[in-house]
């Protein structure tokens, strides 16, 4: 069957409700009105007050108290109606949560999920559209994923609430409302995406697109038009960001010689950066050609659509990377 | 026609306050004329942008302000455009007060480049530095310690002694729990700054009632030693007169105060919010019937004999055509050249005026990057 | 000997208490001795903190709490266990009371495996999960959310009907106008959370007097709808007292309390500041002769016949030469191990109990990097 | 003459106030204490009360106020105390700041200085260690700078207040009370370092070695101890992080052939990923080996000094990848 991404999620939440009772979720809207984007649909409804928690409108005091429950061995799922947001609640999310198993030496887990839309989404501009990803993926003791299926969806969001490690889960606005097929295994209340491992979404033998969350979605359109030109792309989706899987990257890179990242977030110390550092580190004898990376352009967002369409990359950078990693011998 | 004085049919609520708030308000035709059709105007362009929203002529969240023009009307007859403001998102109607037209707001939400931010901002990004307005904020709370620093900074330009503009922040029930704004508080209180803290409680923060998200609901009090009133913001004169006693206080070294506007918006949250499923139909009727603030207004003119219905419909034709035609002109707009893309991320020159760039602005396919990897700095400066 | 009773010098302040306090405490020379002890205890570890710091044994930050004691033995006196607790940076004497040793102590001050946060935390950061003290925050203010977070696990694991144990989280007057702390009491008042807001004034953060840094000073009255209650903090019994009604109210689904504790601390604000530039040093031995909170339980020991001097002093003999034992023991701990610098850094299991490394840990020299970039995850997961 | 870092501040900040009365400094303890870390010495005594603010601690309130009076063309300099604290003030920083002169289509510059010293410095643990250097340098509408030396300092800061945009300065602790020559002409009162060019600290044609902030000293250091050894080490001192001086590093590594970047940030999307990957990008064809990155280890910063030693770069850990960079070829 095919399921949109929103459902998946809700899934996962509902499931992992279920199966334990110290989970609980809070955040904007999550429970009378359903979630601003309808996430937490039914949650409220079937678990209670006591379980899903409409917040004030206090990221900062929120994320706060969420982090002193996992403390105590509760299971919070924190929703930030996006990400944007959690930068009122930042120092929460760094200061007292990644880091405090460690000041503690072991002695304090803090089991935490922080989720929302992360990134750009339509229309909303420059305040509402940043990516998170590289920020909270620099840090020691976040874990960091960011799905772009459903599947991955429903599966990362279930890992990230079992595991006793905080978690940030990006999610992105305009995939909540795309379908993807989930197999009979994804159906089921088991089904588990693992943490730090990438998906080959594709093989391919000429060139590799490493990408995650909707960018996704943009390398597979691009590999097949490069299919159409008898070019073979290997797509990865990353699904994990910290801790990154390069193994993948590596394997791939060493079968195909060539590279291009695919990210929606800022080029300066991006995600597509620290892959390319890394390959280059570890297989730089590989590469037939320079890394590139697509990323979103130098800017703040703009509003208007053209301005828009043009700070984010879009299958023709894609292809236009692709060409020049191809054509371009050392 | 001369002036009229205009009781109050209910009382200010007041929270430590020093001084006597007012049981009346003087006014005449002229004003009363004046606010009529501003509220009206802004009336009418948000329920067109209503229209152009659900034609998906506009984009990305856009929140109405209808139901609570008299708020912003208020305020601006209070003032005068040496006082700072800053709001939220829902910032259309305070823009078309504080420079903006009804044509360059359609034009911004319909991105293009007339907008009053060029097409870049959008329904949440509206500014006028000339008007001495300060947007237009997207992030719930942040307005409120950048409205204390508007206020600082009028503070700051003026000699000691002498009365000072005042700054206004304008922010929700549903932000008024957010720290930064009692961080903000402490320092215009421990700083006597000339800082209105103004609270418009529409009852409701997207689909959160005040009574869930605020454990005191009266957001004249939050201030605690910080004097406070409330007042009816669906009565342009109340606000106004209450504004005016805020702003009299607050520039003459008195530090800041806490100004509650019990208000109601007609729309949901935003328009992908129906605003019908955390409240009843019925409320939102009875609040149309029995309070809406330009029925208000024109009830003063017809009753005092200053306006006959039949002028003040034709005044209402003319305002809807008006707001057609803005409609109309700001769809001949022009969609946002290319270079506005990169254009403002920085500014030169010391004085803040010459337009500068990166030297090398990555773009999403590298090879169409601007500029060069091989220039430095940022050009022009 | 049996019980006495020991009449309250000054009233507790009171805001918006809907309860009497007690005039009055009923002890017992068990009791005094026990906290005369723990207070000396805290002291001479703190004094002797201050001897090691400036033989450049202790490094970094280090916040030292001699004057305070009472704050905290009167809390431990009036908790039980079950009762969570958070604090800031000025945290030894909190660990001593919950799970810590001195010679744990002194050897996390050291940097030693056999610390309190096996050397990976140092002064600002020592926990004891098992004995339910969560920290040692080092951020101002973000520890009362996080204290506000204990309190909501309490209630959400106690039955409905039955007594919670509360949740105390302690800042300072310095922090206390950080907005996280009101949006947590917002949320505890909202929720009816048995919540604790301890305030320890001790008159200055850093070099700031609490007049220039809070525009309202009475910081029991900062919850503004919310009870709140002042007391003399260099008074062991007045704190008890206080914090027995305090945890009675909040345990009992009532909600939220302020306690502020009028304290100071004898020592400047790190062992970096030498605390006399903001202050004078009549201020600092006026307190010390007039208020200080060791002398107070002495004296009571004293004065009711329930102790001799000599005894007394023998008691503090033996502490001062414990401390020492403590110190010299601490010094024969060991240098962490150099695995320690990638331990802990993530948990495995659902249990919370399996230690887990990353697959690939990047080390400065990428060559001497932990594991391999060639495998995946988490291992042992 | 030598010259502190702390001194060569404190006379850019007292130079700056006296030419331009909208200047005016803010923060915890930089009036009558005279600054945490003393950078502020006399300028409280000097300036009087209007500014120089000693402020509350809130840092979200008080960088939101700082940007509000630079809306309307007063020239806060915020210093927080440590970035570490900037963490509750980064929604405002990045969203009311950074991104202010775009959104308005360039009707409100932000002319804002936030400046503290940022980065690991000696036995204060995970909380109060962190470099902030790649998250702030990710942002478009920012200028980011982390001056090494007295004159990187000095001429900077001033700089860094002139300029119409908001620029971050990340300073480093302990480097507050290190020494170095200034100039004739940097102890003069028009003396700018300007924003956007990197320095070549020292030639070489072997290698090149690219640092900011306390990094530069270590590089310095092991260039000195490379010739010893035959081998001339070009060490680049970025001053810079955004924009980032690109050109100056390509030009160099068209030279050396060869590059090491070093930083005290967690390595992963961090400052000399981003040079790697635009390396690449940019000079792939005159790379004869791996560029090799020295940074932070990847865990939050212990308390104890061995293990904090181990948990940022040395000089051996910077030789070690010199040599990686030197003997490995293609
Ligand atoms: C920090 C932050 N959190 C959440 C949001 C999403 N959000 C936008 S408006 C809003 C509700 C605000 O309600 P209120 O303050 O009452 O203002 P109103 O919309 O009623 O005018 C929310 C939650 C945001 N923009 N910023
Ligand atoms: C968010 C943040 N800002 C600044 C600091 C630096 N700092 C540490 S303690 C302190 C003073 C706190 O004073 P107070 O709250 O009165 O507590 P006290 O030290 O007196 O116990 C400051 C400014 C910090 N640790 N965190
Ligand atoms: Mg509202
Ligand atoms: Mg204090």
């Amino acid at each position: 069957i095919d399921m949109p991404v929103r459902e998946a999620i809700n899934q996962g939440l509902d499931e992992e409700m279920e199966r334990n009772e110290n989970v609980f979720l809070l955040g904007e809207e999550v429970a009378q009105y359903q979630g601003a984007y309808k996430v937490t649909k039914g949650l409220y409804q079937k678990y209670g007050e006591k379980r899903v928690l409409d917040t004030p409108i206090t990221e900062m005091g929120f994320t706060g108290l969420a982090v002193g429950a996992a403390y105590k061995d509760l299971r919070p799922v924190v929703e930030f109606m996006t990400f944007n947001f959690s930068m009122q609640a930042i120092d929460q999310v760094i200061n007292s949560a990644a880091k405090q198993l460690y000041m503690t030496a072991g002695d304090i887990p803090v089991p935490i999920v922080f989720r929302g839309p992360n990134g750009s989404a339509a229309g909303v501009a420059a305040q509402h559209s940043q990516c998170f990803a590289a920020w909270y993926s620099s840090v020691p003791g976040l874990k960091v994923v960011s799905p772009w299926s459903s599947e991955d969806a429903k599966g990362l969001i279930k890992s990230a609430i079992r595991d006793p490690n905080p978690v940030v889960v990006l999610e992105n606005e305009m995939l909540y409302g795309v379908s993807f097929p989930m197999s009979d295994e994804a159906q089921g209340k088991d089904f588990l995406v693992p943490i730090g491992q990438a998906k080959v979404e594709k093989e391919g033998t000429d060139i590799t697109l490493v990408a995650h969350s909707r960018a996704v979605g943009h390398c597979m359109a691009a590999a097949e038009q490069l299919a159409k030109e008898g070019i073979k792309a290997e797509v990865i989706n990353l699904r994990t960001i910290r801790p990154m899987d390069y193994a993948t990257v590596i394997a791939s890179v060493k079968k195909t010689n060539r590279l291009v990242t695919v990210e929606e977030g800022w080029p300066q110390n991006g995600i597509g950066a620290d892959i390319s550092a890394n390959i280059v580190e570890e297989a730089f004898d590989y590469l037939d050609a320079p890394i590139e990376r697509v990323t979103a352009a130098d800017v703040p967002m703009p509003y208007s659509k053209p301005l828009e369409e043009a700070a984010v990359p879009q299958v023709p950078d894609i292809l236009a990377a692709v060409k020049r990693a191809l054509y371009r011998e050392k | 026609s001369g002036s009229i004085t205009v009781p109050f049919s209910r009382e200010y609520d007041t929270h430590k306050l020093p001084f006597e708030m007012p049981k009346e308000a003087v006014t005449n035709k002229e004003e009363l004329l004046g606010y009529f059709k501003l509220m009206y105007t802004m009336r009418r362009m948000e329920i067109t942008c209503d229209t152009e929203y659900k034609a998906r002529a506009i984009r990305g969240f856009c929140h109405l302000y209808d139901g609570q023009e008299a708020v912003a009307m208020g305020v601006e007859a209070a003032f005068d455009q040496k006082d700072s403001w800053i709001t939220s998102y829902r910032c259309h109607c305070i823009s078309l007060l504080r420079g903006g037209t009804v044509e360059s707001i359609f034009a911004e939400l319909l991105g293009y480049s007339e907008g009053v931010s060029h097409g870049k901002g959008g329904s949440m990004h509206m500014y006028s530095k000339k008007h001495n307005f300060y947007g237009g904020q997207g992030i719930v709370g942040a307005q409120v310690p950048v409205g204390v620093g508007l206020s600082f900074a009028a503070k700051y330009a003026t000699p000691p002694g002498e009365k000072t503009p005042v700054a206004i922040a304008m922010y929700g029930d549903g932000a008024a729990n957010q720290g930064q704004i009692w961080e903000g508080a402490n320092m215009a209180s421990l700083w006597k700054l000339p800082m209105i803290f103004c609270i418009e409680n529409n009852q409701y923060g997207m689909g959160t009632s005040k009574e869930r998200s605020s454990s005191n609901n009266k957001y004249y009090t939050m201030g605690n030693h910080i004097p406070g009133v409330r007042m009816d913001g669906m009565n342009v004169l109340m606000v106004r007169e209450g504004m005016k006693a805020a702003k009299e206080w607050c520039s003459t070294g008195n530090g800041p105060i806490y100004v509650e506007s019990d208000t109601y918006r007609y729309h949901g949250h935003s328009m992908s919010d129906p605003g019908t499923t955390y409240r009843n139909r019925d409320e939102i009727a009875s609040m149309r019937t029995a309070r809406d603030p330009i029925e208000y207004v024109k009830n003063l003119l017809v009753q005092h004999n200053l306006a006959d219905p039949q002028e003040l419909k034709n005044i209402e034709k003319d305002i809807r055509k008006e707001v057609q035609d803005a409609l109309k002109a700001a769809k001949n707009g022009s969609i946002p050249k290319f270079e506005e893309l990169y254009k403002d991320i920085y500014i030169g020159g010391e004085d803040n005026s010459k337009i500068v760039y990166p030297a090398y602005i990555r773009m999403p396919d590298r090879a169409k990057s601007i500029g060069s990897i091989y220039e430095r700095g940022v050009s022009g400066m």
